[in-house]
């Protein structure tokens, strides 16, 4: 079954404009659910692009998404962000965590838009910070981590709103080896809990790990091969 | 509901991490609600009081005037001004101002020679026993009742003896027979009462003429009529009437803070300036953070509303700071810092501050002030800063 | 002219807050002028994004306006000593043609940004800015009346004459005296009691039937009940809920127990008064809306029937808070003495 | 949670002062003087002096006491020096009661000797 069905996606920045650059051209995907899809290619070549677009924090220049059976394409913004906060969860290349706040913090304000019960954020908040190890530092603020610390932060709080889609922009790009492996096992145990795991990633680890039920090879916004 | 919580919460840490900033944006903020309600304290306050000054005031005052000037008033008129009808009641009266050279101070000196029944009730001390009900309660000649502030002023005490002199330099020895009570010090702290006779000697006064006539007109609406009548009797007279003297005096003291606001709203435009800065320029840090909000689920409105809420904490904070602060320091203090703009001079000042007039509505009407333009000037720019796409943000 | 901190902070607030409105306008005016749900182009997105900027700018708006009319009254009963023959608020208003107007106007926009609000909550609960042209548009007719009441505010204050002698509450409600005032004074307390009594049972009933049957003509039944509601309210103040707050049978003011003096008894019974039928004539705005967009139905009807109940709650509010005074007159009295029999 | 609660017990704090600040002045508002006594001080109290062109003026009480409350030439006039002020009072302060003649004497005999 799909989840996520790209229709010949363009994506343009500054159309009209001097500066027009086509990020994505006709892109069509299916990604079925429960799967571990990887987006390969080298630095520029959309991938990025793509899973912003996967993610709904941009809009198609042209084309079609749609996503768990709902057109997106035309959704106005502040029902895109509903959606994702109820269906996916991001973990972006540089973290990307408020750093002044604490680990708990970073943890709680995904869920705060909500209005859920003070009790059911906490709970939730602990049984993640116990999985990723991070219990003993929920007090600290978040610039204090260490690098894997963080990347573990950043994958909590992805899951914080218990996503069915998981996002992942080059989860291994600032880790060295032994922690990387460690991080792909952890994406792993997410892809056999039933997560879909889409990951942009040019890192040969994660590709020749046994990860990835399909990757797909991007270049300069094109599709070029699907394995 | 528990979404503003949290809302107000995170609004809070973010505050908090830049702590001198937000601090002193409160202190700015609480410093112009300081000067802009000190003013209207002050002017609504002195003008209450004002009013309750005359409230018991004849309805009309009668002066002579010659060559622009004030001179003492034949009161040959007077059984005329009474046949008015209207009128109630006609008074002479004698009193004038006294200036002392050893203090450097002014007294105010009434000749009444009438029943001070009243007045004697306010008595603090006397030193006779005091007078049963059926006697009258005359003055004599060469006796005063006298203010707190002079006694204090020339370091004498009830049943003392002060020397004044005429306007020829005689002597004119007045013994102290009581003073007032402190209830009314606000009024007569620099008050001495003598009998006619002596206040004529002092002052040099025909026994035909005095300074100015009372008249009291019971019925309001007849007062314009009757000063006309007056003015006929004497045509050479000024006239004032007490409800005119209050509307004078209101609009002095509005136009006086209108002129003082107007002053300080350059202040209020550099602040507005400094408050459109902290939010139009967000540093490269904040439009992170705004941008993971957004990527993170948050939604554009939720990231404006935790601006604004931003903004409304350091307002209503500041405001109320400012406004307490601000009460302090008029009613409590005595108002040091306006003192100048609204009072004279004087070596003799009553001693409490000026009793409190403040209500709520006073509250609403500087928030209006100051608070709605502080919130105004933010909206533009969190806008601004919200709807930014975070892939946008993340990319530069 | 007439220069005061009142007045000051009154023009300040004003301007500020027709500042923002002129942004707000020429959005609406970009937005109805551009928008295309289907298009794609960043211009559209940008044109959202400019939606929310109003909506922020009319929820802020709705704030201040609420400030500037108790404000404006405050200001008026400031300057009463200034102005011979005003004792009051009605003193100031009818010094200048321009008093009633300035008064009504900020009143109006109080009920139309209040009507905004509500349709932009109804369009941010469905996909597909149904509604938002029609928003635009609404706020595009909006604005001239808010720079006319900037403007007006201002007229009045510069001629405000302090020379000119003008009538007060006395006067312009003056039992058995001419003009509008009067005749809405000289109401039979004990008729206008009756029928405000009557009137607002209904009201309070009426959400109880609703909840159980809720149709679209109950609820445009509902809202001309509580634009009647807000008529007569303002009638009864003045007939019945004024004089017995003065405990005076011939002091009909309005305004003056809004006062200190009066512990500001009058926003206690204007608060609920305003709320009560604002939020009731919102549901007959929202059954209009159905009935053009019946796509958003569904939704519709959950916001206004909550409406419908909380609107029924400050119905009971104004009740308590008009008839307070009366009971308590009863009960001191022990119920024999009527305050409006000549004699009393 | 601790800082939102934190700051709503602050502003509790202020609210309460603010709160404080409106009881007092309501107390001493109302009690300042008793309202006998006031009359009876007022009895013999002249109000300030019109006419008086120097300091003595200011004394009579803080009320009274504002450079532009007395009035040395006519009422109304916001100071007693021209020169006293950084800019000329508006109009109406000027032209509204204090300059006319308070009365319209000459206008009424007038009107009476016609008849």
């Amino acid at each position: 079954m799909s989840i996520i069905k790209m229709d010949r996606v363009t994506k343009t920045y500054n159309p009209g404009k001097p500066n027009e650059f086509a990020a994505l051209s006709e892109i069509s995907l299916d990604i079925p659910s429960g799967q571990c899809t990887i987006l390969a290619g080298p630095s520029g070549s959309g991938k990025t692009t793509l899973l912003s677009l996967v993610g709904l924090m941009s809009r198609p220049s042209s084309g079609r998404i749609t996503i768990l059976g709902k057109e997106t394409t035309l959704l106005a913004e502040n029902f895109r962000t509903l959606f994702r906060r109820g269906h996916m969860g991001f973990i972006f290349q540089h973290f990307q965590l408020i750093t002044d706040l604490t680990v708990k913090d970073n943890l709680d304000l995904v869920l705060y838009p909500d209005g859920r019960p003070f009790n059911a954020i906490r709970e939730r908040r602990t049984s993640l910070l116990e999985r990723f190890g991070l219990i003993t530092k929920r007090a600290e603020k978040a610039s204090v981590l260490s690098g894997g610390e963080q990347q573990r932060l950043a994958i909590a709080r992805a899951l914080m709103n218990n996503p069915e889609i998981l996002l992942v922009d080059e989860p291994t790009a600032h880790l060295d080896t032994t922690l990387s492996q460690h991080v792909i096992a952890l994406f792993e145990d997410l892809r056999n809990e039933g997560k879909t795991l889409i990951i942009a990633s040019h890192d040969p680890l994660v590709l020749a790990g046994g990860l990835a039920e399909r990757v797909i090879h991007l270049r300069d916004g094109r599709i070029i091969r699907q394995v | 509901m528990r979404s503003i919580f949290y809302a107000v919460d995170f609004a809070l840490k973010g505050l908090l991490r830049q702590k001198t900033k937000n601090l002193s944006i409160v202190a700015l903020f609480a410093l112009i609600v300081f000067l802009f309600s000190g003013i209207d304290f002050m002017s609504n306050a002195l003008y209450n009081e004002t009013l309750k000054a005359l409230a018991f005031q004849p309805s009309l005052i009668i002066q002579d005037v010659r060559a622009g000037r004030q001179v003492p008033i034949s009161l040959a008129d007077m059984a005329d001004i009474a046949k008015i009808p209207g009128v109630s009641s006609v008074k002479g009266r004698v009193w004038g101002y006294y200036f002392d050279p050893f203090t450097g101070a002014n007294y105010t000196i009434v000749g009444d020679s009438g029943d001070l029944k009243e007045l004697w009730d306010l008595r603090a001390i006397l030193p006779d026993p005091a007078p049963s009900g059926a006697e009258p309660l005359f003055l004599k000649n060469g006796e005063a009742l006298v203010g707190e502030g002079v006694i204090k002023i020339r370091r004498t005490r009830i049943g003392g003896v002060l020397n004044f002199q005429d306007h020829t330099g005689r002597p004119v020895p007045l013994k102290i027979r009581g003073t007032f009570s402190s209830n009314v010090s606000l009024w007569a702290h620099d008050l001495i009462v003598l009998t006619e006779e002596d206040a004529r000697k002092l002052f040099g006064l025909d026994p035909g003429s005095g300074w100015d006539i009372a008249v009291d007109v019971p019925n309001e609406f007849e007062v314009p009529k009757v000063g006309e009548k007056i003015l006929r009797i004497n045509p050479g007279a000024r006239v004032i009437a007490t409800n005119q003297l209050k509307r004078t005096y209101g609009s002095s003291y509005g136009f006086r803070s209108g002129v003082v606001l107007s002053l300080n709203i350059t202040c209020l435009l550099a602040f507005l300036i400094l408050a459109y800065d902290r939010v139009a320029r967000l540093s490269q840090e904040e439009q992170r953070e705004i941008a993971i909000l957004k990527a993170i689920g948050w939604q554009t409105r939720n990231v404006i509303r935790l601006n604004m809420l931003q903004s409304i904490i350091l307002s209503l904070t500041g405001f109320l700071v400012g406004i307490v602060a601000s009460y302090c320091h008029v009613f409590v203090a005595g108002a040091p810092l306006l003192r100048i703009v609204f009072a004279g001079w004087s070596v003799l000042y009553p001693p409490h501050p000026i009793p409190p007039s403040f209500d709520i509505s006073k509250v609403f009407g500087l928030m209006f002030l100051t608070v709605v333009p502080y919130i105004a000037v933010g909206i533009l720019p969190v806008w601004r800063a919200a709807v930014r796409d975070p892939e946008e943000v993340f990319r530069a | 002219m007439i220069w005061n901190a009142w007045v000051l902070g009154l023009i300040i607030g004003q301007t500020a807050t027709a500042a923002i409105n002129a942004v707000a306008f020429a959005n609406a005016l970009r937005i109805v002028h551009n928008w295309d749900t289907r298009s794609t182009l960043p211009m559209q997105l940008d044109l959202e994004h400019r939606s929310e900027l109003i909506a922020t700018i009319v929820s802020c708006s709705l704030l201040f306006q609420v400030f500037s009319l108790m404000v404006f009254e405050i200001t008026a009963r400031s300057l009463a000593p200034f102005v011979p023959g005003a004792m009051c608020t009605v003193g100031i208003l009818e010094a200048q043609p321009l008093g009633w107007p300035v008064l009504f106007i900020k009143m109006a926009a109080l009920f139309l940004y209040g009507w905004w609000i509500v349709l932009n909550h109804l369009d941010n609960q469905v996909e597909g800015f149904l509604l938002t042209i029609l928003k635009s548009w609404y706020l595009i007719a909006l604005f001239p009346l808010i720079v006319i009441d900037l403007l007006l505010q201002i007229a009045f204050f510069t001629h405000l004459d302090p020379a000119v002698i003008t009538s007060c509450c006395g006067v312009v409600f003056e039992v058995e005296g001419e003009g509008f005032g009067s005749s809405v004074a000289s109401l039979s307390p004990k008729h206008t009691m009756l029928g405000l009594a009557g009137l607002l049972t209904v009201l309070l009933i009426f959400p109880l039937v609703l909840r159980r049957r809720s149709t679209q003509a109950g609820c445009i039944a509902y809202a001309l009940g509580s634009a009647a509601g807000l008529v007569l309210g303002i009638a009864g103040v003045v007939a019945f809920v004024a004089p017995y707050v003065y405990m005076m049978p011939a002091l009909h003011c309005p305004f003056i127990f809004l006062d200190e003096e009066h512990f500001n008894y009058g926003y206690l019974v204007y608060l609920p008064l305003f709320a009560a039928s604002f939020l009731g004539t919102s549901v007959g705005i929202l059954v209009a809306i159905e009935r053009r967009f019946p796509f958003l139905a569904a939704v519709s009807h959950t916001i206004r029937m909550r409406f419908v109940w909380t609107s029924g709650l400050l119905w009971a509010a104004f009740l308590a808070a008009a008839y307070g005074p009366v009971i308590k007159f009863l009960i001191a009295t022990g119920g024999t003495a009527d305050l409006f029999q000549v004699g009393y | 949670m601790i800082h939102a609660k934190v700051y709503g017990a602050v502003l509790v704090f202020l609210l309460l002062l603010l709160g404080a600040t409106l009881m007092d002045s309501r107390v001493r508002g109302r009690s300042a003087a008793r309202f006998e006594d006031l009359r009876a001080v007022s009895n013999v109290l002249p109000s300030a002096d019109h006419g008086m062109d120097n300091s003595a003026r200011y004394i009579r009480h803080w009320g009274l006491s504002t450079p532009g409350s007395a009035f040395p030439d006519y009422p109304g006039q916001p100071d007693y020096l021209p020169s006293g002020m950084m800019w000329p009072p508006p109009p109406f302060f000027v032209g509204s009661a204090p300059q006319d003649p308070l009365f319209p004497a000459a206008e009424s005999t007038g009107e009476g000797a016609k008849r």
